[in-house]
């Protein structure tokens, strides 16, 4: 009997220690802020389109880290964005929900603008130029290709123009796409 | 609204802890020799599973987070002593043959596994189904494995049943192939690797096979 | 002449394949009355070029064409009289394919018996040394540079670097070693040996040019020994020069004309990673380059280039002296091409295959392979790579291409930076020693594409991040002056309304939405309109 | 577009490998009778139809598989290293063991992490360890006494008759390295155990011959540029070195270097095993480390080990970890800084 | 300052859980401590008994067992137990228990039943780590090697003839496998050397 003792005696001791080594660093070590949001803010495409059902990215990473939102919401980052967040949280790679969007500018047909700056409102990164009834333009490096613009405008003179690749931007194709499927 | 049909599913199928998740390798490659072999640790680990995902589930709201790894190590390590000395007692016989496996069930990350990830966000009834699910779901791989190797290795089925059910089980045993003079890979360790890896690949096709859309396409290229 | 001590790791024996231009002068060719020159806006490395002339405006040979800006970037010029027909795209002598701005010039009529490439008769220049060093010394370093990027002088030997750019790096630091490139390691093309054997006397002007301007401690010309007719030309013409110029011959080894692997071959020295030559005190340059500029310093501008044309599918294959911007098909019927060819540009380790014959040249082509399609071989069976490692053995820039393959075929980018993806220059060596057959460059170019294009997207990403943040704070910050400038007009309305309760204005808002009502009719009319008339 | 490209392919290369294993089998034959042949004959059409049987249920052509000739070079790897009687079944599951498990479940030729003859034969050896160890007295024209002829392998190999015309008992006995180690563990000393195995020779009659054979084979192919001399020569070096310096300590414990060389399958795994490039490291100082530690593993587990020859065991252990050592043998780049 | 009552609560929480577990356990441990030595008695007694019918003596085999020293022909480095087979009293056989070290790989545990007579009733077997499929035919259930040795005695076979046959003696060795069948036939040998030697010294043992 005094042996059973001994050995809960021996253990309790040693499980108070720990238990109380434990709650200190609980208490201690608490992480401040929370550094994998940034660092899928980081992934996301930034062109704080909305398409992912989120008022922008960063909502949008917070609400990955926070409330485990899927990753595979954003159509602008396609199956790249998806997969880098699969590998940095660990989760299954999903098929994308919508489909990939391939990169496109906002245009505004010039002539058809009445210079109402409903749009220049609307853009998330200050993309639009332009002043009240006066021809707005879009600066074409800047544009994300969000669409947030379209609806706005009244007259319907914006739309999505894909960018084309040119000799600057165009890099090697993929060999295995030549690959004979033998 | 907790959905049965899925936590069954996952534990016998989908998410199968010796197929899918690739817990508690050590001993299920270790003790797969035989049949029986593979039964008893079947069951044993089941009975951990059961004890362990009940309680972790009747206390998981006492238990703050800091300490809840250590308490369900401590409720795991008590159990499977338990269990061992238990069967020391009644099953003296197929103790010896599992030998150190059984205090490696504590280690058995498929038990802490369910622990933390099922027992402790859910309540009583479905940890319970959890822990049966998981079980049957990992003794069946052991029994599967088991026989495997125990008809290439020696040629019978169930050999020592008498072990587990008594001396009036000895008539389950049988001889699968007559006069075989035994295939050593299948009981040595590479044999169980081996065996494992061929089940794996006949679930992965039986899913292919199941749904429509290809494996490959989901995952990254 | 000397021969080199020194080594550099790798490299390959390919068939040479010369026999069939390299006894062949340069001869000059020009365009044919119906065709046009196609002066494509951007020639070589560099920023895009401004046309400076616009549709209908007539041009002369030698006139400049266009502006550009930025140091690393030259003008192009019209090798012709003529008239400018059209700035638009048109096919591009590319990779890829695609089409690129071009200026479109329609020579006069019969201007091609006068092209300036005869006219100046090149080939028997005589160098007045008393004329170029009274030159030199009246003109500062920062003129001579600016004489040659005027003069569209751009790197010959393929890459198409601005020579001006090298050389304002190389006035800047202390030159040790000038080194030049004559080595033209690449099977089949033979325009830079022609030139060396036919115009020795303009490339040592070259020298003495750069000579004059970065002051190196030595001078250097690269030729390998194939080419000894090449050395001979040289050696003459070096005994008159006032620089110390000395000769090296190396072993022909293909990619010894590698800017760098030429620098180990003659120094000794390799260039650090991720820097230029001039970090280890050399600049290098390419003989057509050295030719090129002692002709831009005299005023007479980039317009033609020296371009092999060789291969089964010419009935005569040579070296020809051509205007830069004639269409490439226009060259190849001169040459007399037969039907159903597949013509590379560039050598047969680095070139591409060209998609369009109606290209046109560019200052980068030095070499157009033209091969029937009956006598090409059929794509070489491709089998798994076995990790023979015959392609770390070969490789010139000491990488391990099958472990970049893996990486680069299983997609992990990460991986092939690591393993130094960004040093390989492409040269080839791999896919030739490979006996698997494996299109190793292909995925080496594959990757760096995928690589270069996520780093743009991680900035324009950045970039876009910025400024949203920027948007958003002035959101906020306009609508809390708002709010305040709101509150202040409450108040003093208030105490407006107390003093003055009749007045009866209608409302900003309803003011301005009326407007855009009237706007939206106009704007829907407008577009009726346009529907109308289309 | 199609590129200029040397006239070296993987069938030719595997074609040169094959060649240099033409004196080996000769000796081998003249040596211990026609059983490795015998082998070689059941197991190459084995091979390549399990090659193409897998492939073919991958769904993919199985033709450029078969004429990268990879499939007969395996059986014909395996074939040098069985003992000359086994029975036939027992080659046609080594092969299929090879070939199945060790290269077509990892994606096929290029893509297996462990050398497949070397599965084979391991597979074999630890499940059939009675037959993998009952080798044949030397014999022949070489060594004084009587071949066992084609009629006799065939017989015993096949089983075909109640009685063969030679019991295998009557012919059979371990290899040098196994009596040598029993002669130790009977407390003999290695000059005594030599006599008592080989009649005064080197490291056994008849094997030494074998070894000097692939030995001609291995440098057939270092110098037709077929494998690179750091492996081998390595390997060789660090026996070499690690034998002489037991052997100089203690000479009645442990054997002479010669003898280590000489015997069992050491040529064999250094010239034609571990130089399998698919398997082997990559870089030159990791084909040199990789060399190395086969070397001083064939020598530890001869010397200590429950095997008595380790040349298969030593190659796929450093198979593993070929990754590793290429990782951290990456070879210095053009215009690399030293402290970048 | 750091929240005191939250470390204090995890201590309590944990050191609860460690109390109520150990003596969860060490209840089962009392509630089996029986069952288990009696399992483990049985286990020992199953591999002694193999050896002798069991009508050929009647006491009690592991009751009766005493120490003998560590020696060298026995191959022990620790004091083992000897076990005397009696009838009414009188030993009329000791089983031993030496080890070899001569085996390829570790040690093999072997049980040796010595008839007072110095002949040997049985050899077995306890354990060994012999290459399976090879050395393992020493193992009773894979052959029946183990029973050439009943009945031999130093008498019967001359130093020479306790030897395997390779060597010049009478006993089998596996083709293949000369190591481990020799290692036996050495031991056993030792130790019927050891029962000759120490005889009078074990009876006396035996009988108190």
């Amino acid at each position: 009997m005094s042996s059973m003792l001994i050995a809960a005696l021996v253990i309790g001791g040693m499980a108070t220690l720990f238990g109380a080594l434990l709650g200190y660093a609980s208490v201690h070590y608490k992480v401040e802020g929370d550094p994998i949001t940034d660092k899928i803010d980081q992934i996301l495409p930034q062109t704080q389109c909305g398409q992912c059902g989120y008022p922008g990215c960063r909502p949008y990473a917070e609400a990955i880290s926070n409330e485990g939102a899927a990753i595979n919401l954003c159509p602008p980052g396609g199956e790249t964005v998806m997969v880098s967040l699969a590998d940095l949280l660990d989760r299954e790679p999903v098929a994308l929900e919508q489909e990939e969007r391939p990169p496109s500018l906002a245009l505004i047909d010039e002539k058809t603008c009445i210079g109402c700056t409903l749009c220049i409102q609307a853009c998330p990164v200050d993309a639009i130029l332009g002043a009240a009834k006066l021809m707005h333009t879009v600066i074409a490096t800047e544009c994300t290709g969000c669409e947030l613009c379209l609806a706005p405008c009244p007259v319907d003179c914006i739309t999505m123009e894909p960018i084309p690749t040119d000799i600057t931007d165009w890099s090697w194709p993929d060999p295995d796409m030549f690959k004979v499927a033998a | 609204m907790i959905e049965y049909n899925k936590i069954v599913n996952d534990g016998l199928w989908r998410n199968n802890a010796g197929l899918v998740q690739l817990l508690g390798l050590c001993p299920l490659l270790a003790v797969t020799t035989t049949t029986i072999n593979g039964l008893g640790l079947g069951i044993a680990t089941t009975l951990t599973l059961i004890i362990s995902n009940l309680m972790v589930s009747s206390i998981r709201n006492f238990i703050t987070s800091e300490i809840r790894i250590p308490v369900f190590v401590m409720i795991i390590a008590c159990t499977v002593t338990g269990i061992e000395l238990a069967m020391n007692a009644w099953f003296h016989e197929l103790f010896l043959v599992l030998g150190i496996f059984i205090p490696l069930i504590v280690t058995n990350c498929a038990i802490i596994g369910r622990a933390e990830a099922f027992a402790s966000r859910n309540s009583l009834l479905p940890s319970l189904l959890d822990a049966i699910s998981m079980g049957i779901g990992f003794t069946l791989i052991l029994i599967l494995l088991g026989g495997m190797r125990e008809i290439f290795g020696f040629g019978t089925l169930l050999a020592q049943s008498d072990l587990m059910f008594g001396e009036g089980a000895s008539w389950m045993t049988m001889t699968i192939i007559e006069d075989y003079r035994g295939f050593l890979l299948a009981i040595l360790p590479p044999g169980a690797f081996i065996g494992l890896g061929l089940i794996i690949a006949a679930k992965n096709r039986i899913d292919m096979r199941v749904s429509a859309a290809p494996l490959s396409n989901m995952l990254p290229q | 002449m000397t021969l080199t001590n020194f080594k550099f790791h790798g490299g390959i024996h390919p068939k040479q394949l010369k026999d069939l231009s390299r006894d062949r002068a340069i001869e000059s060719i020009s365009w044919r009355d119906e065709d046009e020159i196609v002066i494509t806006l951007s020639q070589g490395i560099g920023s895009l070029n401004h046309p400076i002339l616009s549709i209908g405006d007539s041009v002369q040979a030698k006139q400049r064409i266009s502006e550009c800006y930025g140091e690393i970037s030259v003008p192009v010029h019209s090798p012709c009289d003529g008239t400018i027909t059209a700035i638009e795209e048109r096919p591009a002598t590319h990779p890829s394919g695609l089409q690129a701005v071009a200026i479109v010039i329609k020579p006069d009529a019969d201007s091609s018996k006068i092209d300036i490439n005869k006219a100046n008769d090149l080939v028997n220049h005589k160098i007045d040394v008393s004329k170029l060093s009274e030159l030199l010394s009246s003109l500062t370093a920062e003129e001579i540079i600016s004489k040659i990027r005027i003069g569209g002088v751009i790197g010959l030997g393929g890459a198409g670097f601005p020579t001006c750019a090298k050389l304002h790096g190389g006035i800047k630091t202390n030159i040790e070693t000038l080194i030049i490139n004559g080595m033209e390691c690449e099977p089949r093309i033979t325009c830079d040996d022609r030139l060396m054997r036919e115009r020795a006397i303009e490339i040592i002007a070259g020298v003495e040019i750069l000579d004059h301007l970065l002051h190196p401690n030595s001078i250097k010309i690269g030729v390998e020994d194939n080419k000894p007719e090449a050395i001979l030309a040289l050696e003459i013409a070096t005994t008159s020069s006032t620089s110390s110029i000395e000769i090296i011959t190396t072993p022909t080894l293909y990619p010894s004309g590698g800017e760098r692997q030429l620098i180990q071959l003659l120094t000794g020295k390799e260039v650090p990673s991720g820097t230029l030559p001039s970090a280890i005190g050399v600049v290098c340059q390419n003989v057509a380059t050295v030719a090129a500029l002692y002709h831009a310093l005299l005023e007479r501008p980039l317009t033609h280039r020296v371009v092999t044309v060789t291969g089964d599918g010419v009935e005569s294959a040579g070296n020809y002296s051509v205007p830069i911007g004639i269409p490439i098909d226009s060259l190849l019927t001169q040459c007399g091409v037969v039907d159903s060819v597949r013509i590379t540009v560039g050598g047969p380790m680095m070139g591409f295959e060209l998609h369009n014959s109606r290209s046109p040249i560019t200052k980068t082509v030095n070499c157009l392979i033209v091969e029937k399609n009956s006598s090409l071989p059929s794509a070489p069976e491709r089998y798994n790579c076995i990790r023979c490692a015959s392609c770390s053995d070969a490789c010139p820039a000491k990488l391990m291409p099958q472990q970049l393959y893996w990486a680069a075929q299983s997609r992990d980018f990460e991986q092939t930076e690591k393993l130094n993806l960004f040093d390989c220059i492409e040269c080839g060596c791999c896919d030739f020693v490979c006996p698997s057959k494996i299109p190793l460059v292909s995925y080496y170019r594959y990757a760096k594409g995928v690589i270069r294009g996520a780093k743009q997207e991680q900035n324009r990403a950045d970039e876009a991040r910025v400024r949203h943040e920027f948007h958003d704070a002035r959101i906020t910050r306009e609508k809390a002056e708002k709010a305040e400038k709101l509150a202040k007009k409450r108040a003093a309305l208030k105490a407006k309304k107390e003093s003055n309760k009749s007045t009866d204005k209608p409302n900003d808002a309803d003011k301005k939405g009326a407007a855009i009502r009237a706007a939206i009719k106009r704007a829907e009319a407008k577009k009726k309109a346009a529907a109308a008339n289309s | 577009m199609i590129k200029t490209t040397a006239d070296s392919t993987t069938a030719r290369e595997m074609l040169k490998v094959i060649a240099a294993l033409i004196p080996g089998y000769i000796a081998l034959s003249l040596i211990f009778g026609p059983g490795a042949l015998i082998h070689a004959a059941i197991m190459i059409p084995v091979a390549m139809l399990a090659e193409a049987t897998i492939i073919w249920m991958r769904s993919r052509s199985a033709v450029p598989a078969i004429k990268d000739l990879s499939a007969p070079l395996t059986a014909l790897l395996l074939a040098a290293a069985l003992p000359p009687l086994l029975p036939w079944w027992m080659a046609i599951v080594g092969i299929l063991f090879a070939i199945i498990i060790a290269k077509q479940l990892y994606g096929g030729l290029g893509q297996n992490p462990f050398n497949p003859a070397m599965v084979g034969y391991v597979i074999l050896l630890v499940s059939f360890p009675l037959e993998m160890t009952s080798w044949l007295t030397p014999a022949g024209a070489i060594v004084g006494g009587d071949t066992i002829g084609f009629i006799q392998s065939a017989e015993i190999i096949f089983g075909t008759i109640e009685n063969p015309s030679i019991t295998i008992d009557g012919v059979t006995g371990a290899t040098p390295l196994d009596a040598m180690k029993t002669a130790l563990y009977q407390g003999l000393t290695i000059s005594e155990g030599i006599k008592e195995i080989s009649n005064g020779v080197l490291a056994g009659s008849g094997w030494e011959i074998i070894n000097l054979t692939f030995l001609i084979g291995g440098i057939y192919l270092i110098a037709s540029r077929t494998i690179s001399w750091h492996i081998p020569v390595s390997m060789l070096v660090a026996l070499l070195i690690i034998s002489a310096l037991f052997n100089t300590v203690d000479p009645d414990r442990y054997s002479t270097p010669l003898y280590h060389l000489l015997s069992g399958g050491t040529m064999l795994g250094a010239f034609f095993i571990a130089t399998d490039p698919v398997t082997a490291s990559t870089t030159p100082r990791g084909r040199i480390w990789f060399g190395a530690c086969i070397g001083i593993l064939i020598y530890t587990i001869r010397s200590w080990g429950g095997y008595p020859d380790a040349v298969a065991f030593s190659v796929l252990l450093l198979n593993m970890f070929t990754p590793l050592i290429d990782h951290f043998t990456q070879p210095k780049i053009y215009g690399e800084r030293d402290n970048g | 300052m750091v929240n005191m009552s939250n470390i204090i609560r995890s201590a309590m929480v944990l050191a609860l859980f460690a109390v109520c577990g150990t003596l969860l356990v060490a209840i089962t441990y009392e509630l089996t401590r029986e069952q288990i030595a009696e399992n483990e008695r049985l286990s020992l007694l199953k591999s002694l008994t193999q050896l002798l019918p069991a009508e050929s003596y009647n006491n009690s085999l592991l009751d009766d067992k005493f120490l003998i020293e560590a020696d060298s022909l026995l191959g022990t480095t620790d004091s083992t137990y000897a076990y005397p087979a009696k009838v009414d009293g009188d030993s009329h056989t000791i089983l031993l228990t030496p080890d070899s070290q001569e085996g390829y790989t570790g040690t093999i545990n072997i049980l040796v039943a010595i008839n007072i007579d110095g002949t040997v009733v049985g050899v077995r077997v306890l354990s060994h780590r012999e290459t399976p499929g090879l050395g393992d035919l020493i193992e009773e259930r894979r052959s029946n090697w183990i029973h050439t040795f009943a009945g031999r005695s130093l008498e019967s076979l001359t130093t020479k003839e306790w030897q395997v046959k390779k060597d010049g003696g009478v006993f089998d060795q596996f083709t293949g496998a000369t190591i481990t069948p020799r290692a036996i036939v050495k031991a056993v040998h030792r130790s019927l050397l050891y029962f000759q030697k120490n005889r009078d010294k074990l009876l006396e043992l035996a009988n108190d």
